[in-house]
This record gives structure tokens, sequence and C-alpha cells, in this order.
């Protein structure tokens, strides 16, 4: 019945062979249809446009609910046949699944046009001003003109029949690969592996600025941050571990011998830590539930 | 080699120069931070068009999203064709006179997010309900703690004492965060304030874990820069 | 400034020269530690010396540089068990694309030593094949739980000096696997969410070695205290240990006799592994206390300021 | 396939979970219409919000705003962190005083953008929106994380607000903000990070406190009404851990001959009752009788129909 985005041979209606005319034909159609649908919108009656959004929010979600609320088909395997008209529908929501759940990426990714022209507006601007923050703003074009070059080329050249693994190899590297290695592996990510390590350093500053018997609050965090940065230490442990030992006078079974660092912190974690997580998981969790029966039903923008 | 030692510099570099924000804000990270926002925006493009679009977009509405080699023959959907005038909704924002179309595309990926979060949610939370149940009385008093060859299926005390203490701490976590009871309830006061204690046991646990993983991707930094550069490329060429 | 303030407000770039200093000196030297492995580094060490030798496992590689110095040691230590001990491995990764390229750097890197130290350098497509990347980590390990080959359909891999792609089930790595239970493990190195896709997955189909960060380790503590895991490996701790396992054995008396690792949680005498066994872990160790021990150090700077300075404003008033 | 064996009992919790929060919108919207409004109690960190933004307009520097990280496209947690930043906005539009919005990805730009705009203009203030105030900075973490720094320190920002998703470069900012003494206001859902936001920022909303927080601000029926019906949802699952437990705690004490295999009770050699064999377990883990999945029988389709195999799985 609904088979709008099945992977079916030979074509339905909604799909033709690729290098078919029809299906040349067909896309230029929908193009045209929907930008027609794009310009009756500019034209729509301004009470009518919170209604558009509504519908639009609305249909988007209900797929899901009713993927989630609809029986979902029993023992299905590979060319299976819907034994009714409900199972009919269980089939078309599992098989839309996956093509839906594409959607959001693609349609994100039709964005990114936006965030690129923010980008480019704000430094673009300050070129043309000129003043000290020009020449810096210079580089960020510029290197990001040369990673799209570089990266799209390099790619294009993986793409070709079997120059993939070929490519894997540095013997056989041209200059672009060269130059999209250089700014992909050399700076791109050893900069990302650099800003990441940097937190070392904010971590110790901040720890010695806040980490102080203030509260009660604070010399708990304190406490059993120390406890599991101590049980981490293998020296420690191990000497906390000898004396543990020998209080329990070497016996193995003794009570004693769950008092090790190791212990200890491992005790927290799964008794405290694990749970009040999830005392606080299950708070956001409600939370994000309630947000998003808002955002469904369009009650979220109404509240203002 | 030569190649290898540009590379290994030039991340040498860029590592100090991003490190150089410790001591304050100066041309030499401003440079590389704006050669960095540079790379990561054009590599942005390059990733979405790569994995996102021609993949799951442009392959599938023209149906060649086959790998070389394989004879199979794909066919193409058009009804893709729609997204891209909804992408194009996205890009009114900026026109004064018909800037709500720009929400047509977001009322889009938002519906889909939040209809998945019903079926997210269950199955999220029921397995971790299901987890949180467990027995807080002891069924044998055999042994305090658990022996070396523990009876299956059996609880023992300290066990039992365990899980209540697990139990005690989710309840009251959960009631730190009720927002709508009264201030002067006695009970849920006290539970409350026990609650966010327990959650600062927590969040000290989750701070030493993560400290020690922090201080090994420093420590892997400057194996980089001081061993496999200055060491092994540098001086020993 | 009383001594009590100024110990209180130390300037930050003090502290930052201390540690960067304590993180790049140590590393030039050598510092043998007291240890006591832990019991999950000591089940896998112990589960991937009892895997016969010939047998395939795969490896769900699942890391890129930016957790390098967690998950590099550990994809280290695992592939010298693998390749020392002669199993065959398919390594896939569902996290991230750069992934495969990272692991086959770290191979290529592992096999030059292994030349180096007189061992038979492990070739591609007879001792291990590349699968690749999988986008949908939920999809494609969901998949493989149903059906191994027609979850790795399709996927090619080069053999050593070929110049077309061959797929991958024609290898002798895969080529007797028919279903998922018939590999003998999988191992994973994460660093990213896959552990707990794989463990909702595939626990059931396949015995599950994890090697994961030491953010994930407590989590993963959960899955191992309840048997879903037969060995694991957390953090740079655990590195460490399985190093040090892989140095000294399990109940195996050392050339002096004695038992370096005790432990009653494996049957018998697990023998270390001959040749080259210490790698990162081992030399980022004593760094990782040092620093640990700057940070406690600056926490107690700050609170004996503290209360110096209490005191003193208490003194003068 | 969901409903079997005790699968339903998820899919009624669920519902139960929807008509709660429903129900007590419904019940603020009724007062509301009479005058009256549902309580809600003071979240301390909240009132730091116009501290923040009063002290940054005595210092005539910008108040900074980052929504957080959210995947490849704008979800629930990054669009709350605009509601309060929508607020947060109009407070400063008011004392005229400058923002800048940090931006992850496209589409949260987009929204943003739409936003504060409308800010501006519900405030009469259109003139005085400059669209460069919003920013895309850079959809790669760490990317982002220097963008952000960076613009931290160069425009000197008196009052920060960090809500949302951060994951580790929540030190980063947080850190960074405090070395130009700006004042922090920060919430992380990823409770992972929230540790290091308590340890560097002086305001820190922890867990649901952030959604609570534009209920709390704009007393907004809906919001309000879904706070209580929130707080009705975690009672119940209080109740419901509580009460399975104690159920565990006594089934375990009995002896029992039957166990369960393959979804079917058989018989079995007597033994205490294991925790996942009592009532409580038995509703949240559905376990369908292998059988009876197996008994339905379906027909196949013409070969030509069949669905051609998309490379890479996907199941579902």
């Amino acid at each position: 019945m609904l088979n709008l985005f099945l992977d079916i041979d030979p074509p339905t209606i909604f799909n033709a062979h690729n290098n078919f005319q029809t299906l040349t034909t067909y896309i230029i159609g929908a193009l045209l249809a929907g930008f027609g649908i794009l310009f009756a919108l500019l034209k729509a009656p301004p009470q009518t446009r919170r209604g558009i959004v509504f519908f639009v929010t609305f249909i988007s979600g209900f797929f899901y609910v009713l993927l989630f609320i609809w029986p979902s088909p029993i023992n299905r395997s590979k060319g299976d046949a819907p034994i009714n008209g409900f199972d009919n529908v269980g089939f078309w929501l599992a098989d839309a699944q996956p093509v839906v759940s594409t959607m959001t990426q693609i349609i994100g990714g039709f964005l990114i046009g936006l965030g690129i022209f923010s980008l480019m507006r704000i430094h673009l601007k300050r070129i043309v001003k000129g003043g000290g923050d020009a020449p810096f703003s210079f580089t960020l074009v510029l290197s990001m003109i040369l990673m799209i070059i570089f990266g799209f080329w390099d790619f294009h050249q993986r793409q070709q029949p079997g120059a993939g693994p070929l490519l894997d190899n540095q013997a056989n590297w041209g200059f672009v690969n060269y130059a999209k290695d250089y700014l992909f592996d050399g700076m791109l990510q050893e900069m990302e592996a650099a800003m990441f390590s940097i937190i070392a350093f904010y971590i110790l500053s901040a720890a010695y600025r806040a980490f102080r018997v203030r509260s009660i609050e604070a010399t708990i965090l304190l406490t059993t941050a120390l406890i599991v940065i101590l049980s981490l230490m293998s020296v420690v442990e191990y000497q906390w571990g000898e004396m543990v030992n020998s209080v329990a006078g070497g016996n193995k079974n003794s009570f004693v011998q769950n008092f090790t660092l190791t212990n200890v912190a491992g005790w927290i974690r799964a008794s405290v830590q694990q749970p009040s997580i999830r005392g606080i998981d299950f708070g956001v969790g409600i939370g994000l539930l309630a947000m998003s029966l808002r955002i469904w039903l369009s009650l979220e923008r109404a509240g203002e | 080699m030569k190649y290898e030692l540009w590379k290994t510099g030039s991340s040498v570099l860029a590592t100090f120069g991003l490190y150089s924000v410790l001591y304050r804000e100066n041309k030499f990270y401003r440079f590389f931070e704006h050669i960095f926002l540079g790379l990561a925006a054009g590599w942005t493009l390059v990733v979405i068009w790569v994995e996102i679009e021609k993949d799951q977009w442009w392959g599938k509405m023209l149906g060649a999203n086959n790998d070389a080699g394989t004879s199979m023959v794909q066919s193409g959907y058009w009804l893709y064709a729609f997204l891209v005038p909804i992408g194009v909704m996205g890009y009114f924002v900026f026109s004064k006179k018909h800037n709500w179309i720009s929400k047509i595309p977001i009322g889009i990926v938002l519906g889909l997010y939040a209809g998945q979060q019903f079926q997210a949610w269950l199955q999220r939370y029921g397995p971790q309900i299901s987890t949180s149940l467990k027995p807080i009385l002891p069924t044998t008093f055999t042994s305090i703690t658990v022996p070396d060859n523990p009876v299956p299926g059996e609880v023992y005390f300290t066990q039992a004492l365990t899980n209540a203490i697990s139990l005690f701490t989710l309840l009251s976590v959960v009631a730190y965060f009720l927002f709508s009871f009264n201030e002067n309830n006695k009970l849920l006061n006290r539970l409350s304030t026990s609650g966010r204690w327990l959650l600062m046991i927590g969040f000290g646990a989750i701070f030493g874990t993560t400290v020690t993983m922090r201080f090994t991707l420093l420590i892997d930094r400057m194996h980089f820069v001081w061993i496999d550069f200055v060491r092994d490329m540098l001086l020993r060429r | 400034m009383s001594i009590g303030e100024k110990l209180q407000s130390l300037p930050k770039w003090i502290l930052f020269l201390c540690l960067i200093v304590t993180a790049s000196v140590l590393q030039f030297f050598n510092i043998p530690l007291p240890n006591k492995p832990q019991d999950p580094a000591i089940d896998y060490y112990a589960f991937a010396m009892s895997i016969p030798p010939g047998s395939t496992v795969l490896v769900s590689s699942d890391w890129t540089n930016s957790t390098h110095g967690e998950s590099g040691p550990q994809f280290d230590a695992l592939m010298r068990i693998l390749m020392r001990r002669n199993i065959k491995f398919a390594v896939y990764t569902t996290a991230d694309g750069q992934a495969p390229q990272v692991a086959k750097d770290e191979i290529r890197r592992l096999n030059e030593q292994r030349v180096k130290d007189g061992e038979r350098p492990y070739r591609p497509f007879e001792d291990y094949v590349m699968v690749g990347y999988f986008p949908s980590a939920e999809g494609e390990n969901l998949a493989m739980s149903i059906n191994l080959r027609s979850a790795f359909a399709g996927k090619k891999d080069f053999p050593e000096g070929a110049k077309e792609p061959v797929d991958i089930w024609q290898s002798p790595v895969l080529k007797d696997i028919k279903d998922i239970s018939d590999v003998k493990a999988l191992f994973l190195i994460s660093a990213s969410n896959t552990d707990q896709i794989i463990i909702e997955r595939l626990a059931a189909k396949v015995p599950l070695v994890y090697a994961v960060t030491g953010i994930s380790a407590p989590q993963n503590f959960n899955y191992y205290s309840s048997g879903q895991l037969k060995g694991l490996v957390g953090g740079l701790k655990g590195i460490y240990d399985l190093e040090y396992l892989m140095t000294s054995g399990v109940n195996h008396p050392g050339a002096d006799g004695k038992i370096a690792v005790a432990s009653t949680r494996v049957p018998g005498d697990v023998p270390p592994l001959p040749g080259r066994n210490q790698g990162l872990g081992t030399a980022y160790f004593p760094t990782l206390h040092a620093a640990l021990a700057l940070m406690i150090l600056a926490i107690i700077i700050g609170n004996v300021g503290m209360f110096m300075a209490r005191k003193a404003q208490g003194a003068s008033k | 396939m969901q409903y079997l064996d005790t699968g339903w009992f998820g899919m009624l919790l669920t519902l139960i979970m929807v008509s709660f929060i429903f129900t007590n919108i419904m019940r603020a919207h009724s007062s509301h219409r009479k005058g009256s409004s549902l309580f809600i109690r003071r979240i301390a960190g909240l009132n730091a919000i116009d501290e923040a933004v009063g002290r940054a307009t005595e210092m005539g520097r910008p108040v900074l705003m980052v929504p957080g990280l959210s995947d490849t496209t704008i979800n629930a947690k990054s669009l709350q962190a605009l509601n309060i930043f929508s607020y947060v906005a109009r407070t400063a539009a008011k004392f005229s005083n400058p923002i800048l919005v940090c931006c992850y990805n496209a589409s949260v730009y987009t929204v943003a953008q739409e936003m504060i705009r409308e800010v501006y203009q519900q405030e009469g203030l259109g003139d005085r929106f400059d669209p460069d105030s919003i920013q895309y900075v850079s959809d790669r973490q760490f990317a982002f994380a220097a963008g952000v720094s960076g613009m931290i320190l160069r425009e000197r920002a008196a009052a920060t607000f960090f809500m949302g998703e951060f994951y580790a470069e929540s030190l980063i900012f947080a850190e960074t903000a405090n070395s130009v003494g700006a004042i922090q206001v920060a919430s992380s859902t990823e409770f992972n990070q929230t540790p290091f936001f308590i340890a560097a920022c002086d305001y820190v909303l922890i867990g649901d406190e952030f959604y609570a927080a534009s209920a709390y601000l704009t007393r907004a029926p809906v919001l309000v009404g879904s706070l209580v019906g929130q707080d009705w949802c975690k009672v119940a699952l209080m109740l419901l851990v509580l009460f399975g437990a104690l159920d565990v705690t006594a089934e375990v004490q009995l002896q029992t001959t039957r166990g369960r295999k393959d979804g079917k009770e058989v018989d079995v050699p007597i033994h205490r009752k294991r925790p996942a064999d009592s009532i409580s377990m038995r509703m949240l883990n559905p376990d369908p009788d292998t059988e009876v999945v197996k008994a339905v029988k379906r027909e196949k389709l013409p070969p030509d129909q069949i669905s051609i195999p998309s490379p890479g799985g996907g199941g579902n």
C-alpha cells in the first residue's frame, strides 16, 4: 500500500530506475510543486500561520507516536506479506522508520548555509572594515576555503572505483591528498586533541579554587572526590591495601578487607553515585517528556 | 619523512598556540583559534555533504547509492526532492516580512524529535526502574557479609543494607527535585536535604573519575610533544 | 597580604606551569610502581589468553585520536595479545568515520615494531580484516546479532599488495564464520556510547570484553559484576594492570619462583606473554600519579591558606 | 509485538505520565482563568539571573549565552535553553545591554535569531536588535570551545549563561569566564558535567531545575501546570520504585517450584524465588512466549515486491 520509500524493484509510482528520464521528470516536478507550495505560503494570511506551523509539527511528531503505540508486526522476516490491513500499517510504519529518521539530519544539513552565512557576514565585515582583527578574520576565511577545496577534492579522488584503499597508502598520494592530510590530520584533529587536553589545566585551577572545606556540601564533594582519586593511584591503593590486610591479620575473609580504597570507592559508586544519578535522571527524563509533549502540541510558544 | 616533520611540527606549534590562552588571550592564540574555526567550518561542509546529504538524500533521490562494484540497480525516489524547498524555507529567517516561514523546517525537526521522546522515555527509564528494584531485607543470617561461596539466590545482610541505601538515595534525590510541594513539609524537607548531600557524594565520585581521564589526555599530549616529536623526530633525525 | 591569603590565591599560571612540567618531565623516566591488578583486568587477560589460537574474534574499535591517551594503549595491548597468540580478528566500528583509519595506522605501527623485534608481521586479509565503518550503531549492532553475514555484506578489504579489493568473506579470517556465535569474542575499545548499544544488542550472542575510558568504567563495572562482560579494562589504571599482567601472568611463578599476581578468580596458571609488553600505559601511569598528587597538593594548600587567613582574621578582631 | 506478555505495562506507564502532565496543564489553565495560580517553590539559581544581567549593565559589558551542544540539529534541550535565554535577553534589552549568543549549529542559530528578534520586537526595541549578536561558531565540539573562549576573553563578558547539553567543554567555558571575572549561571543536562559547573560557576541549576526554570521565570500557566504535572510523575515513579522494591523484598523470602522459560511457566526444582520472578519485575520486563510469537504465520510476497536490502543493515 503505502510503499513511498520502500526499496522495491521494479519501480512503483514513487520511484524510478536511476538514469531514467521519468525519474528526472518526476524530480523536477516535485521541485516545482514544492516551490509552488512555498510561494503559496508567502501569501498565507497572518492568522493561518500559527495553524500551519502547528500542523507541520504535529504531523511530524505523530509518526513516531503512532510507531510507538501501533502494535508492531510479530515474527516478521524478509519478504513476508502482511496478514491484514492492521498488520499492513505496522509494516509500513516499521519500513518508513529508517527513512523518517534521516529526515532530521537531511533538513538540518540543508540549514548549514545559514551558519556559514553568519560566519562570513561577521568576518567579511571585519576584513572590509580593516582594523586589528582583519588579519585574523582573513585567516579564518582562507582556512575555511582551503579546507573545502582539498576536503572535497580528496573525497572525490577516493570515490573513484578502487581508489579508496589505494589512497590509504601514503606512497600513492598526490598533492591534494597531502594537503587534506595536513589540514585535517595535522591541524584540525590535533587542535581538537589539544583543546581536549587543555581541560586538565582548568580542572586543576577549579579544584584549587573551589575545593575548600567551607560548607557541609563542599566538604562532602571534596572528600568523595579525594577517595576516588586516591583509589586510582595504585601506590596509595597498594599501601593502603597492605595496611588493611595487616589489620585483618592476613585473613582473606575478614570484614575489614572491604575497606580497601578500591572497594570503598567501588561501593560509593555502586550504591550512592549510581542511584543519585538515576534520581536526577528520572527528573530530567520527565522534564524532557513534558517539554516534548508541549513542543508536539505547540503549547510551548503559546505560553509567552 | 620531511612531510611528517612538517606536519608534526605544525601540530606541536598549534598545540602550544592554543595552550597560550592559559596565560592570557594573545595574538598567537587568536591566530590559531581562527584557523581552527575556519578549518572546522570547512570540514563541517564536507562532512555534511559526504556523510549526510550524499548518502541519505542525493543518493536515494537519484538511486545512485550502490557501492562501486555491485551491479545492483537501485531506484531513485523523487519524493526526496520535496526536502529542498523545505530546507530553503529556513533561509527566510532574515526576511522581515516572511520570517515565520523558517518555523516550518524547524517545526518538522522539533516535531520528529518530540514524537520520538515518548518511546525513548520508556526505553530509557523502564530498565532503570527495573534495576532499582532490589530486595532490601536479607533472606538469611548465616553470614553477615557475602561469604566466599555464596548460596545462589540468598540475600546477605550487607547486600540488603547496600540495596536499602541505594533505594533511599534514589528516593531522596528525586524528592529534592519536587518543585510544587510546600517548603514547610518537614518530612519532604529532610528527605530533600539528605538528597542534596547524597547528590554531592555522587558528584564527588564523578569528579574523581573524570579527573584521571583528563590528566591522561594531557599526559598523552605531552608525550606527543616531547617524546614523539622532540625526542624521536627532532633529535634522532 | 598575609601568607594565608597568598596561599589561597596563587596565580593560575603558577599552577599551570607546575602541571605542564609534571606532565612532561616524568615521561623521560621509567619508574616502576607497586601494583595490585584489579579483578576485571585479571579476567580480561585470562579470557583473552584462553581463546584458542587460529580462531576468530571481532574487534569494535570505537575511538579516535582525541582519546588516544586511554584508548590508544588499550588498543595496542589488545593487538599485542591477539597477534602473539595468532588469533585472527576483524575490525569494525560504529562510532566514528575516522576510527578505521586510526586503527589501521595503529596496526601498521605495531607491525613495524614486530618486525623490528623479530616477530612475523601480521598480514592484512590473511590474519586480520578491516570491515570498516557503519554509520548507525544501533542498526548495525542489531543487524549483526541477527545475521552477521548480511550485516557485513558487500564490505571489501585489500589483501597484501593487491590492487583490487576482495570481499571480506573470502578472507581466511571470516571464511568459516556463519553466524555471530561462531565468533569467539567481541573486544570493544570504546570512547563513545557504543558500550551501551553493544551490550543491549549483543550480550546474549557473543562473549563481550570491554576496554573503556575512565569515565565510563564505573557504569560498565555494573555489567561486569553481573556477568555480562567477561572482562573489563577501564581507564589508565586498567591498562596499567593489563600491561602488568602481560609481563607477570596470573598465578604464574616468575624467574625467582614467586607468584607476582595471585588470584582465586582464575583457575590455574595463566602465563605471561613473551616479548615486548609494556606500552604507553606503563609509561603514563607514574606521570598520572604525579599529576594527581599535584592536584591534591593544590587542594591542601588552598585549604591551609583558608584556615590560616581565617585564624588571622579571628585574631585581628 | 510490544503489547505481548506484560508489554502493556510500559505503555500504560508512559500514558499515565503523559496524562499527568496534560491534566495539570489544563488545571493550571482553568485556575489561571479564575485568577489564581498553582504553587511552585523558589529555586536558588534562578534569582541570580536578574542579578547577573544587572551587574553586566553596571559594568557596560555584554551578557554571553551558550545554549549548549545539540547533535546535528536543534532538540528540546537547546530549545529550552533558548526559552530561558529569551527571558535573559528581554531583561538585557530593557537595560539596553549588549548580548551575545553562541550557537553550536545552524538550526539552533536559526531558532535563536527568530526568538531573540521577537523578544526585542515585543519590547518595542526592534531597531536595537543586532543580528550579529547571535553567532554560529562551529559544530565541532572543541573548535566551538576555542571560539567561545576567545569570545569570552575578547568581549570581556560580565555575565555568562551556559545552559543545555554540555560535555567536556563545560569546564573550559566556566574557567575562562571565571578568569575575566564574569558572573556565571550554568546548567547541564549531562550530569557527568554538573560537578564541574558546581566547582567553577557561581550559580548552578542541577538536573531538571533546568526544565523548571522557564516556568519559574515566566509563570506562564502552561509551563507551571506542566511543572506540577512533572511532580506528579516523579511522585508516581517514587511510589512505583518503593512498592516495587518492597514487593521484590517480600517475594524473595518465598520458595517456589515454578520458573520461566521462553515466556512460559514451567516446573522447576524448588528454589528461592529470584527477584526477576517477582510481580513488579515481571511487569517491567516483558518476556513474550516464543511459541506464540512463532505461531504467527505469514505468507510470502511475490519476489518482485520484496524490498532490496540496503547496505549496512538498518533493521528495526
